[in-house]
């Protein structure tokens, strides 16, 4: 559908630009450079859409996202824009202040971009690689379990639970990684596990 | 959601109470505009603040926040007093005509069985009376004094107009046009729709809060019809999805639970959950609870999981207490019983009340591991932002890891949305700089756990170095990959008893629907309820099929709906007890002598005759509970309590605190505050401008709302002598913040007993990291005390004061 | 969207003027007041399609953020907390403000420079940057307050009603985000249709007066409100009860400016036929003359003295 | 100031330098204002705006040229006022306006430095640039755009336009003067004008220089009788 735009948005400039040297021959200097330039193009002209689902509440409102690039391999893509999906029957293309945002929060100044560590007792936080960071916490992880955990409660019977360390899951990641992380801190035994249904 | 956010365009009136649809969740509340303009539908608002949604409603009454169930329980006898009842539909399919044992009793304020020092019910006296076969007594004529009915009609009885006006400070004349607008609905061809949220969730009695509605809805006979239900608009993107696969202390997927330390083996465990129906020829659908856990232990385990060691059943911890809810946990935590915490886009420091108490609980931990795509206050709780986060760093030992996550625009999956529809999303662009998913996150974790123990053993190793990890890259699984185990699959051929040659599940196939489950282990699935989303067919969770046949909104092959693709759960009450539609407006499903038909998938057996089975099949009576029985800690019946934290006392029973069956722990029954020193009831609430706490960290939101305010009545302003626009300091017994005020009209104050009340506004949003101006949370003030059943935090009922002041500088 | 198509109704400060005999499709955008829940959807829609960032500010103890409209904020929402003395009720008027889009735009009148502020058949009025030269004219002109000067780039600024999106067949922006369809986008009839719609609907629900607003004195507008109110426009913001271009502006950019003209030339005429026609006014060798006696006279005169 | 015998004229000193760059300053200001106002009174001189670089320069550079012309023409003010204090004999010579545009000025009284018409001119441009420039700073968009109400502005449009009319009236007969009556450029070019010239038009004044002495410039003078005391 947008092609279809950006062929009548191309025309649209080609006629302005006819325009421009029409409207100078009848000597309106001034106006010619208004025309030419009234209208900003279109910017999604040649965009790459992608469908995703708005990441806020729960009315999970249909989005399209604007991306550069035609996905060609040197081409790397970088949302735009975002707007509404037309298509969605919740939303029908409308967002809320908050979709109709979205693209800030893929591009906020504040998203966490590199591991970072902080130390006991330090006063702020160092970058660390992504494998010091896993393995520190791992061995963490596995002293703690090992340390802590109840293969069988004062009556013998097993409970193989480990109560020392917890974990709270999200409130807008997808089923799937809701489920790894599930099985995941489940096999570990862990009890204490809770999400953001409540708050 | 019983129903979905499309369908409430076909609504004849619209209730919000508890939420705040127009803020929180516009674009749903669009079929509220729609079901006005279209159908000249009406629009009632009940809330302490007249708000955004209220603007657009055409009839608003205040009440004062955490009265709710007062205020609904006069509804309920207002409509037995004027006969506003749907008889046929509430004789057929609730428990109203079914009698209960004798022994039930309610004084006081307190049900029988109640234990002051535990703070709980023996709730054995909460049942219904059985006769010899095993099934419930039941009196048709709700003549029987022990009948569901005489007892809820007696229950209401003091529930008058007065009594609500003494209690929520709701002008009676208000109050009566309201009751007059709802039991309007009992009528077969009007429908009424009830949309709550964290409004009702977030108190002492939550749960209470909904369920006196749905008996409300019941009565009208409005659940499982177009245009009616429950519907719960939900906070967040996928907190159903999260809760449907059990990332709760206590849950499996699929609504499935943890075993208890008494249930030492699985058949103990199977014991007190295939429930056997309590009706003649009723399907009670929990009887297939050994297939679905079954599957779900193959899921988990694989291989591993066989008959010999109970599908590994042992694997699973088991639960000493009722669960390791947020609260429980971060009061371990503060008692330095927990070393290790993850937080995997979640934000407690501001999320979690009492936040005091959570920088003590958090400076405690050995270790914290944040994951998200925002720089959460959460991870920065060592680090010194004077008065908006006063710690001293060097004396806080926690290690912090912040990793950093990939956003919606980054990742691909499904999530589901308040009416449960799971609906896939795609990547868009590459993660900003060395951000990853989670799934690559907790894949790299278990990897690394896997090999420690294969390496070093230590303490029970089996249920990680054999977790079925059957994924293409170890190192980097793919959602398509977890969305094909949560729908199942067959582990091993199955062929049909009667002709071995005939194979009915094959081997490696996605399976079409829970029905083809099994408990001998031949099937395996990861969370019984999202069967069929990704069968041989392929995704179904990605189909965008606008197409909807007699246009009732279900747009039933627009992605996937769980369960079995059901629009509206029990739609078999759209229908009466042959089977044809209350309304023939309103058709959803009918019996057409031979089968279920319609614009949705039926709730029960395609074939199952009309009046052999109730349309609610989830309970073993296969109808809806206005009494329901031991299921909740804190009554069969919901009662009227105040909030821990209240201006006023309990007028029904004065002795009572709170919610006598909620639990809290001493320290926080110490920090509760009194109405002497802190006289002002405050609530909490979102802005529409923002989304929890994340959307300070967007430009364009913080420009929209940029700092943090509360609310207050032009009365009180006035009796303070505070300025609009000027500051102001709130303070609970807990803590304190500063805020710029807001003086409106649209908070006044409230005469309840006699007592002028004033409410305090206090929206989330604010914290010390983004975009927007740097501010407080609510939870800097709020109680830690949740409710009875889930423990949702009372944050939406507490009591604090208000000064002028001269902003943070001066603290 | 080339004069080629001949698709401009006025250009600023030309004598341009296009044929009549084309006709375009008006386009209007109806705001219905009644169905705004004031969530400011459209503002976060118009800053991020048109690549605006406004400052982070401060909360003055009202919702409405930004506090005014500005060079980078075309559209605001604008609340206002009624009691309503017949009903009793408290009613929050929330109206979306930004440029209206007038039939006879007032900033267009008083736009000194060519081609700055221009008209197109279909009713937008758009502000063409190249053009502006930052005097302000249009600030005085518009008869709404709606144009702002940026202090950055001395340009005027204000709601283009997403010209790019229509040009191409889009809604704009703030039209299509609207959550609750309080703001709907079409041909101006189509929206005046819609508008009888939602005022009998209003009536049914006990909104006597409402109405919708679309004002005569600037010949109609692009940008119109169905008000529950429409008798009392001032209640929505001090929404102009008939707005019209002011008298001032007529005057200036009227016989103001041909009459000045006019005198300048006349007086230059009169000079240049005088010149030539008048008897040369020069000295003549008498008066000369006559000079050296009087010089020596006083000269004596003074030496007496 | 003084009359001087030359080798062939006598002239008498009319404007010292000070004087004449002042008047220039500010009929240079006047000139530049007058194009750029122009420039954005009437769109058919729009064209104008190209002197200055175009619209938004002209936008721009038109305020300050008023500041200077404001500040010139003050200094003016102060140099001149003291000659045009209105006198009986201005109005007779206002009555007789006829004989001075038909040429016929013998019939005139005898007049000082400056005749009525002048001195209504130098009255005139003093109010009308003091209206100009309050008016101005109104509509002064860029530093005055929050100061003053948009009615205010609005007002301010109408009355600088109206004001900067009459300017532009004024001035026209300023000039035109200068050119009609012969002999009267030199007077703000060398700054000296004739004998004759003065004895037409202000024979009163050349009466008064007269009398305070005469400077004899020729080679070969008579002897003195003495010498004027020169100013």
């Amino acid at each position: 559908m947008l092609h279809e735009l950006s062929r009548r948005q191309f025309l649209k400039a080609a006629g302005a630009g006819v325009a421009g040297s029409a409207v100078a021959a009848l000597g309106f200097g001034g106006a010619e450079e208004a025309l030419a330039q009234a209208v900003r193009p279109f910017k999604l002209a040649r965009t790459t859409e992608t469908r995703n689902t708005c990441p806020y509440c729960s009315v999970a409102c249909g989005v399209i996202m604007y991306s550069l690039g035609d996905n060609s391999k040197n081409a790397h893509p970088a949302v735009i824009h975002i707007e509404g999906d037309p298509d969605h029957p919740t939303n029908r293309g409308t967002l809320c202040p908050k979709g109709s945002a979205l693209l800030d929060f893929v591009h906020s100044e504040t998203r966490t971009k590199v591991p970072q560590y902080r130390g006991p007792g330090e006063k702020a936080f160092r970058q660390i690689s992504w494998n010091e960071a896993l393995d520190r916490i791992a061995r963490l992880m596995k002293d703690d379990r090992d340390k802590n955990f109840i293969a069988k409660n004062q009556d013998g019977v097993t409970v193989n639970r480990w109560l020392t360390t917890g974990f709270l899951a999200a409130s807008a990641t997808t089923n799937e990684t809701a489920f790894l992380t599930y099985k995941v801190v489940r096999s570990l035994g862990v009890l204490a596990f809770d999400n953001q249904a409540r708050v | 959601m019983t129903n979905s956010w499309t369908d409430i365009k076909n609504t004849d009136l619209i209730i919000v109470m508890g939420g705040n649809a127009a803020e929180a969740h516009p674009c749903g509340f669009k079929w509220v505009t729609e079901a006005k303009a279209q159908r000249g539908a009406k629009l009632i608002v009940v809330d302490p603040r007249f708000t955004r949604t209220a603007s657009v409603a055409d009839f608003y009454a205040p009440i004062r926040q955490g009265t709710d169930i007062a205020f609904l329980l006069g509804v309920i006898r207002y409509c037995i007093e004027n006969d506003k009842i749907q008889h046929d539909y509430v004789r057929a399919f609730t428990n109203a005509p079914y009698l209960v044992k004798e022994g039930f009793s309610y004084q006081d304020g307190l049900f029988s069985g109640y234990d002051e020092a535990k703070r709980d019910y023996d709730r054995t006296s909460w049942e219904y009376e059985l006769g010899p076969e095993g099934y419930v007594q039941v009196d048709e004529t709700l003549q029987h004094p022990r009948s569901v009915y005489q007892l809820l009609k007696k229950h209401v009885a003091a529930y008058t107009p007065e009594m609500v006006e003494r209690i929520c400070g709701t002008p009676k004349d208000k109050y009566l046009a309201i009751c007059k607008m709802i039991a309007e609905c009992s009528a077969r061809d009007r429908t009424m729709t009830s949309m709550y949220a964290l409004g009702w969730t977030q108190h002492s009695k939550g749960s209470q809060n909904i369920r006196t509605m749905a008996m409300v809805q019941l009565l009208l006979g409005n659940i499982g019809v177009r245009g009616g239900g429950m519907n719960a608009l939900r906070g967040h993107s996928n907190i159903q999805g999260l809760t449907d696969i059990g990332l709760m202390s206590d849950l499996i997927p699929g609504y499935l639970t943890i075993p208890k330390d008494k249930e030492v083996d699985f058949e103990t465990y199977m014991s007190t959950r295939g429930f056997k129906p309590l009706r003649p020829n009723q399907m009670s659908y929990w009887q297939n609870y050994r297939k679905f856990m079954v599957s779900f232990l193959k899921s988990m385990w694989g291989p591993a999981a066989t008959a010999e060691n109970q599908f590994a059943y042992q694997w699973l911890p088991k639960l000493d207490v009722a669960g390791y809810d947020l609260l429980r946990i971060m009061d371990l935590m503060n008692q330095g019983k927990v070393n290790g915490y993850f937080c995997q886009g979640f934000n407690p420091l501001l999320s979690a009340p009492n936040r005091g108490k959570i920088t003590a609980s958090l400076s405690k931990l050995k270790f914290l591991v944040v994951m998200d795509p925002l720089q959460t206050e959460t991870a920065r709780f060592w680090k010194d932002e004077g008065v908006h986060n006063d710690v001293k760093p060097e004396s806080i030992q926690t290690e912090v890891f912040e990793l950093p996550t990939s956003c919606f625009a980054e990742d691909e999956g499904s999530l589901v949305n308040s009416g449960r529809w799971l609906q896939w999303h795609w990547a868009g662009q590459e993660p900003p700089g060395e951000a990853k998913a989670d799934t690559w996150i907790m894949a790299q974790l278990h990897m690394r756990l896997r090999e420690l123990y294969r390496k070093e053993g230590g303490a029970f190793p089996d249920p990680i170095v054999n977790l079925h990890w059957p994924y293409r890259d170890p190192l980097d699984p793919q959602p398509d990959e977890m969305a094909k185990e949560m729908n199942g699959y067959v582990v091993s051929t199955v062929t049909d008893p009667a002709d071995p040659s005939k194979v009915l599940l094959e081997k490696g196939k996605q399976i079409d629907t829970f029905g083809q489950l099994r408990d001998d282990g031949s099937t395996a699935c990861g969370c019984w309820i999202y069967s069929g989303s990704w069968t041989e067919r392929g995704n179904m969770m990605a189909r965008r099929d606008t197409s909807d046949p007699g246009n009732t909104g279900a747009y039933s092959n627009w992605a996937f709906s769980w369960p079995a693709n059901r629009r509206i759960l029990y739609n078999r009450a759209s229908a009466d007890l042959d089977g044809k539609a209350w309304d023939p407006k309103r058709k959803l499903i009918e019996w057409n002598g031979t089968a279920w038909t319609g614009y949705d998938v039926p709730d029960i057996a395609v074939n199952a005759k009309p009046r052999d089975v109730g349309p609610f099949i989830m309970n073993p009576e296969g109808s809806a509970r206005l009494f329901s029985r031991g299921l909740m800690r804190d009554g069969p019946f919901p009662a009227h309590y105040e909030p821990f934290e209240s201006p006023v006392a309990n007028v029904m029973a004065p002795k009572i605190r709170g919610n006598p069956a909620a639990r809290i722990f001493p320290a926080d029954l110490a920090a509760l505050g009194t109405s002497d020193k802190f006289p002002y009831a405050a609530t909490s609430y979102r802005l529409t401008e923002h989304f929890h706490y994340w959307t300070k960290h967007v430009w364009v939101n913080a420009v929209l709302q940029p700092e943090f305010f509360v609310e207050i009545s032009e009365q009180l302003a006035a009796e303070k002598n505070i300025q609009k626009g000027g500051w102001v300091k709130v303070s609970s017994n807990r803590g304190t913040v500063y805020a710029k005020a807001v003086v409106t009209k649209r908070i006044k104050p409230l005469i309840c007993d006699g007592k002028t009340v004033h409410v305090v506004g206090i929206p989330l949003h604010w914290g010390f990291t983004g975009a927007a101006r740097k501010g407080f949370g609510p939870n800097s003030l709020t109680p830690f005390v949740g409710d009875a059943n889930t423990d949702t935090p009372e944050f939406k009922a507490f009591l604090v004061n208000v000064e002028p002041s001269n902003g943070p500088a001066t603290s | 969207m080339g004069l080629q198509s001949q698709d401009f109704a006025r250009i600023s400060a030309t004598n341009f003027r296009p044929p009549d005999v084309r006709h375009d499709f008006e386009v209007a955008k109806l705001i219905d007041v009644s169905k705004c829940i004031g969530c400011k959807a459209c503002q976060a829609a118009c800053l991020e399609w048109n690549n605006l960032r406004e400052e982070v500010g401060i909360n003055r103890g009202v919702y409405d953020n930004p506090h005014d409209l500005t060079p980078n904020s075309w559209t605001l929402m604008r609340f206002t907390e009624w009691e309503n003395p017949e009903s009793g009720n408290l009613e929050w008027l929330i109206r979306k403000d930004g440029c209206m889009h007038c039939a006879d735009p007032g900033c267009l009148k008083a736009c000194p420079s060519p081609g700055a502020i221009v008209q197109y058949n279909n009713g937008i009025v758009d502000f063409v940057s190249e053009n502006c030269i930052g005097c302000g004219y249009c600030v005085k002109g518009c008869p709404f307050n709606i144009p702002r000067i940026s202090q950055a780039d001395h340009k005027a600024y204000k709601c283009t009603l997403c010209s790019d999106r229509v040009s191409v067949g889009q809604a704009p922006a703030c039209a299509k985000a609207c959550p609750t369809g309080a703001i709907v986008f079409g041909t101006k009839q189509a929206m005046l249709d819609h508008a009888q719609g939602r005022i009998t609907d209003l009536k049914s629900r006990g909104f006597k007066n409402a109405g919708i607003y679309d004002p005569p004195g600037v010949g109609g507008t692009h940008v119109m409100y169905v008000l529950h109110h429409a008798d009392q426009p001032q209640l929505y913001a001090n929404l102009p009860n008939n707005p019209k271009i002011s008298q001032v502006v007529e005057l200036w950019k009227g016989l103001t400016k041909y009459a000045g003209m006019a005198a300048i030339g006349f007086a230059a005429a009169f000079a240049f036929v005088h010149g030539i026609v008048a008897r040369r006014n020069d000295v003549s060798r008498a008066e000369d003359r006559e000079a050296e006696h009087l010089i020596d006279e006083e000269a004596a005169r003074g030496r007496q003295a | 100031m003084a009359v001087r015998r030359e080798e062939e004229r006598t002239t008498v000193d009319r404007y010292p330098g000070r004087v004449r760059v002042n008047h220039w300053v500010t009929a240079i200001s006047l000139i530049l204002l007058a194009l750029s106002g122009a420039a954005l009174f009437h769109p058919a001189l729009f064209f104008l705006s190209g002197l200055f670089g175009g619209g938004s320069n002209t936008r721009a550079l038109h305020p300050w040229i008023g500041v200077v012309l404001l500040a010139s023409f003050a200094i003016l003010f102060v140099q001149m006022v003291r000659y045009n204090f209105w006198a009986k004999v201005d109005t007779q010579w206002m009555r007789q306006i006829g004989d001075v545009m038909s040429g016929h000025e013998e019939n005139l009284p005898e007049i000082g430095k400056y005749n009525g018409a002048q001195k209504i001119v130098f009255w005139l441009m003093t109010l009308l640039i003091l209206v100009l420039f309050v008016t101005g700073l109104m509509i002064w968009y860029e530093y005055f755009g929050a100061s003053f109400s948009i009615e205010q502005q609005r007002f301010g449009h109408i009355l600088h336009a109206l004001a900067a009319i009459a300017m532009l009236l004024v001035v026209i007969v300023h000039i035109y003067a200068g050119f009609y009556v012969r002999g009267t450029m030199s007077a703000m070019t060398e700054g000296k004008v004739t004998g004759g010239w003065a004895f037409r038009h202000h024979r009163l004044w050349l009466r008064k220089e007269a009398r305070e002495g005469v400077i004899d410039e020729r080679q070969a003078p008579p002897r003195h009788h003495g010498v004027g005391p020169a100013e």
